[in-house]
């Protein structure tokens, strides 16, 4: 590290002071982290207005205001739109007769977001679920004669490279397809080997997931999935009274 | 007034302070920093993916970086940064990196003048050996310039509004200039990238919102791009799925995942020396459990006889 | 009948005899009205690339009259109005992004390195194959992709307006079920009046731009309204100022309910700082040496509310949380004494006032969760059965 | 009819953006870009009566010196000198100048050899000039032998905050160039003291902060994991099974351990994830359109 000015050095030991006041919280109250915990706040709150300044008023309000005084495109204009609403606010703010033009700003920003939100929700988080409940549950071993490079890929004890490596033995002929195939392959260095060990088993493992048959594990595990979903789903309904008994029970399991 | 009836270890018990804990998990993080255990340290899967996919990046591909952070997960998250750039920078790629997070800049730029304006790991680095390329040379890591080799973006207030911004139009999200002023048009390595699709890859650093979730539900389905990720630990559970789910090529969550990809770069670093504190402090937090058990036993029985 | 069939033969052996270079042009469907996609079928040979351009339809240079540069890249300026959409050697198609509104020609043309008569390497150009006429983006007005959530969107919006009608005649004998966290918000206030101890409001981490913040602060007018009536303090923290602004607004509303305006302070609605962290330790420190008797953390909340709830634990407040944030739900669980879980956060206010909007929502979210429900197991047995993706029907689009 | 009026505002507004998601018109979308520009514009704006907000709290509490009215002090003190280091004082007087100014003498110097010379008022700066490693003036002035052709030189300093000073400069065999141009210290977010407090204040509470997460969690843990109930008993094993599975040792304590903790949180821990997030989605619809319908008002405030 290259040495550095007297007045980091001093920085350095500032911070950790403020580091140790905060650690004190844990023994309990006290003054030094009262001190550290204000000034944190108060630096926070400069930090924040400089860098909403910089970052958002500045491109977004006063240079476009100033592009449009200074004869740019009419859209430049536009940025008056936020000020009139800003305006708005401080005067709900300052005078309580007027309180009611304020309103308008926060109508806008709530119902704005409530809607943007409302399909953000729809899509990502309902639909998205919705997809991924409804998979097909039968799920297949995946057989290293016929699988391509992707289908390898997310197998346990596979990478990239060993499964270009399977596919390329596969070309060659001289490949022996099943797990124990994979693991002794030749041009696997000791590394991959070693984790295509680390992954092998008849029950969750490679051996299970690889071959030509059904992967009986990942279909019960699936099973249990839908079913955890459903009653996950009817645990919550609101016109159900049948969690009445664990109501009782979960208050106390988290009370202390 | 009789004297109160001498307290049975089991009630003192019953009000046992819980700051012996914090002293408890005060030394479980201490100690093994002085003594170091070095236990083993083995590659999950996800952590290789994303490991593989970086190394299959070719001299010359461009890189977006996101780096969305503050100095509060600096633990978990500046081990993975210090590998990735290192493996990206010994293999010549470029990076356009840019941030979602107003805490992040200063944080950023630091990581910058420390780890991309200087190199990582140069030549007789102790304890590190490059690895070879195609025609056997050993690569190094060397002093990026700015501009040429990597540009730095900035930041743009809007959290997840940005991102979509990104997917659809780069360059006007940034106002067509990098975060020093430098117009993006002069820059070689910005020239056919107006979108997030024009990118060979992705590398998402997140410690939370916004971050990968909101640029997996965003831009990856719309944009089809090829994304590996960073996180911490807490939401490693919320992003696995998009793992499993193929939309993710790779995600390392938490300290200890930064530990094992610090392993497969081949430079151990912070994260490697402080797998031994989450080693540790696991097990007191384990002994925490077995302990509040005893007691609740203990205290229930005594309640039971009495 | 003959004639033509030959004819047809004729030119697929034409077509066979020399691989003949094919150029289509479309509009994307769904699409905004920028996109369009242009597809060939020859790829080029080893060493050589792709080389597509475009020009608009009105500009009328003849086809061909550009030369290639020495480094194509696309969006480049090739000789008068033409410029380069794409250059590679791997694909067969690709979108371009262009003027709305406006028709474009493509042409497409395989490079091949040559030397110049200079010495310098330039492209030597096939024959370009051009699209006979303009094409324009097409800007879609609906976009098919999305119908499913618009259906849900739609479905929620009409049984809203429909139930409502029902509920507001007999809102008594609405049936829904108890949640220990909401009966104990009005235990709890009373309990902070004898104690003679505030009651601490925090509205959440993120945001007024979070359905979770709005809906935190829609459950903060009935609380306050309550602690109005119970005659004690209550002390709102709030991570960001418009979401201050609105919580003050909403604070006065409940006071003005119970017909207490006069005892409305509105300085106990606070902007403490948006800093995540910053933010937990002030609202540890009100915790800490105001000693509030209950509480409520209702909102989006992320690494911080442990931070939050433990320090509650210490000065033995009651408190009840409720976040749909899913990685902080063991927390809250850990630390509080009652924890609404996702959906019900959103059901607190119809337990509070019973209104019958509130209830109406409660009841219409259970309608379409039914409805949800059947969808799943019905695209489970479709898929399973016979391989029919019921998903891919509903929502093409996406993941 | 106050409360009308924004009511209808809030109805358009939600309806559009309700539709905007539905409908891919290129129109639509810029539409949608500039709404939520003006509310990024108004939540900074907000900044201003956040402030004010401030000082309400807290100056009473200083007069009235309430209980820790030193500390408030603090807090108003630390927010209002972050502020104004905050702003770019530097470039009220115009911006500073970046480009170095080079003079070049011809056939100074013997041999095929250049000279680069330095001289700055920032005694400590570093130059590069060209490929050359970074080297410190000597008090403001240092010279440096380069071979013939194009040099990019660089002024700049050490510590983070201040500009830097770039130029090219093309040079034939024998000449010798005087450089001269020095950083200035910048003020704003990125300036030098900003980034000082950044460093030394902001980043250690903030990190310090998360730390005490590590203890709270462990005696969350202590006092909540106690089986009382089957149900608490659940959540006790699956919590240690998959503390041990995802520490980093537990790989080497036994090879099933991870496996077991990824099923569970593979399939009990996703079936109840997934219910969740649906169930709030479907509270989330139901709210957003409450609010945008106008069947909720509180937000707009009392009459």
């Amino acid at each position: 590290m290259t040495e550095l000015y007297f007045i980091d050095v001093v920085g350095a030991w500032i911070g950790i002071f403020l580091t140790l006041c905060i650690l004190s919280f844990l023994y309990k109250d006290n003054p030094f982290y009262k001190f550290a915990e204000h000034l944190f706040v108060g630096v926070s709150i400069g930090y924040l207005v400089s860098q909403q300044y910089y970052n958002v008023m500045r491109p977004k309000l006063v240079d476009e205001l100033a592009a449009g005084f200074g004869g740019g495109a009419w859209t430049h204009w536009l940025a008056l739109v936020p000020l009139v609403l800003f305006l708005a606010m401080v005067v709900k703010t300052v005078s309580r007769k007027f309180a009611w033009v304020g309103r308008y700003p926060l109508a806008f920003v709530v119902a704005l977001f409530a809607g943007l939100q409302i399909n953000a929700v729809a899509q990502a988080e309902l639909g998205a679920q919705i997809k991924r409940a409804m998979k097909d549950i039968d799920t297949k071993q995946v057989d290293l004669q016929t699988a391509s490079v992707a289908r390898l890929t997310p197998l346990p004890g596979f990478t990239p490279a060993i499964a270009e490596k399977v596919v390329a033995a596969r070309d060659a002929g001289a490949f022996v397809p099943t797990a124990e195939g994979v693991q002794a392959l030749p041009s696997l260095t000791d590394a991959e080997r070693g984790i295509v060990a680390d992954n092998r088993g008849t029950v969750k493992g490679l051996d299970a997931q690889t071959g030509k048959g059904r992967y009986w594990f990942g279909i019960v595990s699936n099973i249990l999935l839908l079913l955890g979903t459903l009653t996950s789903l009817l645990y919550f309904y609101f016109s159900l009274a049948t969690r009445a008994w664990s109501a009782r029970s979960r208050g106390s399991a988290c009370g202390s | 007034m009789a004297a109160p009836e001498p307290k049975h270890w089991t009630e003192k018990l019953q009000s046992f302070d819980r700051r012996w804990i914090f002293l408890a998990m005060g030394f479980a993080i201490v100690l093994p920093l002085l003594f170091p255990i070095n236990l083993p340290i083995k590659p999950s899967p996800m952590v290789q993916a994303g490991f593989y996919t970086v190394e299959a990046l070719q001299p010359g591909d461009v890189v977006f970086v996101s780096v969305d952070l503050e100095p509060a997960s600096t633990p978990e998250l500046e081990p993975y940064f210090r590998s990735v750039m290192l493996q990206l920078k010994r293999k010549n790629v470029k990076l356009v990196i840019a941030t979602t997070w107003y805490a992040a800049p200063p944080l950023v730029e630091r990581w910058i003048r420390e780890m991309i304006e200087n190199p990582i790991a140069p030549e007789g680095t102790p304890g590190y050996t490059a690895p070879l390329d195609a025609d056997g040379k050993p690569m190094y890591d060397r002093a990026y310039k700015k501009n040429e080799d990597y540009v730095w973006l900035g930041f743009r207030e809007g959290k997840a509004a940005v991102i979509s911004g990104l997917g659809s139009d780069l360059r006007g999200t940034f106002d067509n200039r990098a975060a020093d002023g430098t117009p993006l048009d002069a820059i070689p390595i910005m020239n056919g990238k107006k979108q997030l699709k024009d990118f060979k890859l992705l590398v998402l650093i997140s410690a939370g919102f916004p971050g990968i979730k909101e640029y997996v539900q965003q831009v990856q389905s719309r944009y089809n791009l090829r994304m590996v990720g960073a996180t911490t630990a807490v939401s490693t559970t919320d992003l696995a799925p998009y793992y499993q789910a193929g939309q993710l090529l790779g995600l390392s969550g938490g300290l200890a995942a930064a530990a094992e990809y610090e392993t497969m770069v081949g430079k151990p670093g912070l994260a490697t020396q402080a797998a031994d504190v989450l080693n540790v402090s696991h097990l007191v937090v384990i002994l925490a459990i077995v302990f509040g058990n005893f007691i609740f036993f203990v205290g229930r029985r005594r309640k039971a006889r009495r | 009948m003959r004639l033509a069939i030959a004819t047809l033969i004729l030119c697929a052996l034409a077509g066979a005899a020399r691989a003949e270079q094919t150029l289509k042009v479309e509009a994307l469907p769904n699409d905004n009205g920028k996109h369009l996609k242009v597809s060939w079928t020859e790829t080029p040979a080893v060493g050589a690339i792709t080389i597509v351009v475009r020009k608009r339809e009105q500009a009328n240079m003849a086809l061909g009259q550009w030369t290639a540069p020495e480094k194509p890249a696309a969006g480049a300026d090739v000789g008068e109005g033409w410029t380069i959409a794409y250059a590679g050697d791997s694909d067969t198609s690709f979108t371009d992004e262009v003027e709305p509104e406006t028709a474009y020609i493509y042409e497409v043309v395989t490079a091949t390195k040559a030397v110049g008569p200079d010495g310098k390497p330039t492209w030597e150009l096939s024959p370009g194959v051009a699209s006979d006429r303009g094409v324009a983006p097409e800007a879609a007005l609906f976009n098919t992709d999305n119908w499913f959530y618009l259906a849900v969107i739609g479905f929620t919006g009409i049984a809203f307006f429909l139930y409502l009608g029902y509920a507001r005649r007999n809102a008594k004998n609405i049936f829904i079920r108890r949640i220990p966290g909401v009966d104990a918000i009005e235990d709890a206030i009373g309990r902070s009046t004898e104690m003679g101890r505030p009651v601490l409001y925090v509205t959440g981490i993120e945001e007024i731009v979070d359905i979770q913040t709005i809906a935190s602060l829609l459950i903060l007018g009935p609380v306050a309204e309550l602690t109005a009536e119970y005659d004690t303090e209550i002390k709102v923290a709030n991570t960001y100022p418009m979401t201050m602004i609105v919580a003050e607004e909403i604070v006065r509303q409940g006071y003005a309910n119970a017909g207490r305006l006069d005892a409305h302070k509105p300085e106990n609605v606070m902007f403490l700082t948006s800093e995540q962290f910053a933010f937990a330790a002030a609202v540890n420190g009100m915790i800490l040496r105001d000693r509030p008797a209950v509480n409520i953390y209702f909102g989006r909340f992320f690494a911080e509310s442990l931070l939050l709830a433990e320090t509650g634990f210490l000065t033995g407040a009651v408190q009840i949380a409720g976040t749909c944030e899913f990685t902080q739900l063991p927390f809250f669980i850990a630390a509080c004494d009652y924890t609404l879980l996702g959906e019900e956060l959103y059901a607190v206010g119809a337990y509070l006032s019973r209104e019958p909007t509130l209830l109406t929502q409660l009841k219409v979210g259970d309608m379409l969760k039914l409805i949800i429900m059947i969808l799943i197991v019905v695209g489970v047995v479709a898929a399973t059965v016979d391989g029919f993706k019921l998903a891919d029907v509903l929502m093409p689009g996406g993941e | 009819m106050k409360k009308q009026l924004p009511l209808l505002l809030g109805l358009i507004v939600g309806f559009f953006a309700v539709i905007e998601f539905y409908v891919p018109h290129y129109y639509v979308g810029t539409v949608k870009n500039h709404l939520i520009e003006w509310t990024l514009v108004l939540a900074a704006g907000a900044y201003v009566i956040g402030a004010i907000n401030i000082l309400q709290v807290n100056l009473p509490k200083v007069r009235r010196r309430a209980p820790d009215w030193e500390y408030k002090i603090v807090l108003i003190v630390g927010a209002v000198a972050m502020a104004l280091i905050g702003i770019k004082w530097h470039t009220f007087g115009g911006e500073p100048n970046l480009a170095i100014t080079s003079t070049i003498t011809k056939g100074a110097v013997a041999g095929d050899v250049a000279v680069v010379e330095v001289s700055s008022d920032e005694l400590d700066a570093l130059v590069n000039v060209g490929p050359t490693m970074a080297r410190p003036l000597q008090s403001g002035a240092g010279s440096f032998e380069v071979p013939p052709g194009k040099h990019s030189i660089k002024l700049y300093m050490k510590a983070a905050g201040y500009t830097e000073v770039t130029g090219e400069v093309e040079l034939a065999a024998g000449d010798r160039v005087v450089v001269t141009g020095s950083p200035t210290m910048q003020w704003g977010p990125s300036g030098r003291v900003f980034v000082w407090m950044y460093d030394h204040v902001f980043a250690p509470c903030n990190a310090t902060m998360f730390a005490l997460l590590a203890f709270f969690v462990a005696s969350a843990a202590f006092r909540a994991f106690r089986a009382r109930n089957a149900e608490a008993l659940l959540l006790l094993v699956a919590a240690i099974v998959i503390l041990i599975g995802r520490a980093p040792m537990g790989r080497s304590i036994h090879p099933l351990l991870p496996e077991v903790s990824d099923w569970i949180l593979d399939i009990p821990n996703n079936a109840g994830r997934r219910a969740i997030m649906m169930g709030a989605a479907i509270g989330a619809i139901a709210t957003g359109l409450r609010v945008i319908l106008g069947l909720e008002r509180s937000h707009l405030g009392s009459d």
